[in-house]
């Protein structure tokens, strides 16, 4: 699968920042669910997933985020989204996960929701 | 080889059940959805919609086994786009599975049960047809114009 | 619905006989060629040989009746992509349609007949098999390494 | 088929020069014979085929361009190409088409040559 690519830069110790680009379904998950256990297991419980250029998602990408929530959020992190395509919205809009996940226009404002928290 | 003869505008895709096919089922959709004069939303709609179904064909019908198949027919009539999957795994009641209530959901931060509810929320229609031991099948339809009259008759 | 299985990596494709079908094809030849790791004028190449032996099934094969359907079937394996067509239109004999000799076609301002040439040209293998009344098959690969000993000792 | 788009250009009394954009194929060639059909019927034999945009071309092209050539040159004009993408190029240069059509860089070259003619 050529269209998926995902990276991850470190922003501060607490911090990282997942660039996920492509298409997110049951076949490229496992990759984006790697890329945040990385966080975890390095303690950055503060993620911001930028979506910048992720031009599909269906719910094995949903599924991903929803896996870790819990935990990120009960360790005073948190999983927040940043430069949602109209696409994309529109799935976390349609199943009311707006209002489970911040999301934000830029980077500037989500780390700085997230750091803030 | 099959030999029977297709009606006009019908297309059949058979891929291996494997999750590295789904985008080229996606593709095919596409294209064929957006041939039928479905806008860049509804076309993305769709693509879900047949996505979240081949993937639970993968997942939950096959158990993830690789070394079977998943047919896709698509149908463009006048009025709408039929899509119908096929495979031939593990059967299951979809009168049993209950649609997630969502406010509860993300309540709970529950994970995964999102696949039939989107289906059910993007397409006009979605139906299973469940021969035990021969064929489980889905059947979706959007129509063109996304009239709520003609689909309560319908129903 | 056909209840063959699949042997893994074998990718069905079943379309109606009208040409503004080629581009679906050739997107899920292009897709699967990628997939397989051709470089992209490898996969220019292995769209441009499926077009023209499909160009030629609704043209010639079925004389452009469109109520008929075309059968592209990809399969990938260690060395190669293999690419089978099938129509169920008239026969033709392959033997009998001799390869234009290019110097002489520019000279002679011809028109048409480099479907055949050209998929002989861009892919390493082609090969019909004609059962008249039954059915007809072209196979075409196409392989990874382009090695000229491999192909003249297969030939 | 959203993939395909012919625009004709009028370039004095006796030039046409014909854009053609996306993938030229059997069912799309219909429309390219039209467009040159069209500048014929208007006694303009000099024609300039930009396939700037041309992504893809299947023999069903090279067959609308053979279709015309003679009739064009019998008149004193010619079909010249500008602007071949290396995908469009490599079809005509493997045929040998590169000997019987002029083949230029861009449009200036292509117009100079063609009304020097
Ligand atoms: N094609 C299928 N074959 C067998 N079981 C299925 C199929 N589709 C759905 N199911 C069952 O229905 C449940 C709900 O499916 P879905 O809403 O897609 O969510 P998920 O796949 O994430 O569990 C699945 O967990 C599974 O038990
Ligand atoms: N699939 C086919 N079925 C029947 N006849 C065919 C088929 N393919 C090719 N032919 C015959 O071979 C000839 C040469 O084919 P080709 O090289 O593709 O050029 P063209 O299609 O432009 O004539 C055709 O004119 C036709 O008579």
């Amino acid at each position: 699968m050529a269209d998926f690519e995902i990276k991850t830069r470190e922003d501060g110790p607490a911090t990282s920042i997942i660039y996920v680009k492509g298409f997110l379904d049951a076949h490229t998950a496992p990759r984006f669910e790697e890329a945040l256990q990385k966080s975890i297991d390095s303690q950055r419980y503060h993620i911001l997933v930028n979506f910048q250029d992720l031009n599909y998602i269906s719910s094995a990408g949903l599924g991903v985020l929803m896996g870790f929530i819990e935990e990120v959020r009960e360790a005073g992190g948190d999983i927040v989204l940043a430069n949602l395509t109209p696409r994309v919205f529109k799935v976390f809009d349609l199943l009311g996960f707006t209002n489970l996940y911040r999301i934000f226009d830029n980077e500037t404002e989500a780390l700085e929701a997230l750091n803030s928290k | 080889m099959e030999t029977t003869n297709l009606p006009e505008s019908e297309i059949h895709l058979k891929v291996p059940s494997e999750t590295t096919y789904l985008d080229l089922i996606r593709m095919s959709v596409t294209k064929v959805a957006e041939d039928a004069g479905f806008s860049p939303e509804e076309v993305n709609d769709i693509a879900i919609a047949v996505d979240e179904a081949c993937t639970n064909v993968i997942k939950h019908a096959y158990n993830q086994q690789t070394n079977q198949n998943i047919d896709v027919v698509l149908k463009v009539d006048y009025q709408k786009l039929t899509i119908i999957i096929v495979d031939r795994g593990q059967s299951f009641d979809p009168n049993a599975v209950p649609l997630p209530n969502m406010d509860q959901y993300i309540e709970e931060l529950r994970v995964g049960g999102l696949g039939i509810y989107l289906m059910k929320t993007l397409m006009d229609e979605v139906d299973y047809e469940i021969e035990p031991g021969v064929q489980n099948r889905v059947k979706m339809v959007k129509y063109f114009m996304d009239d709520g009259k003609l689909k309560s008759v319908e129903h």
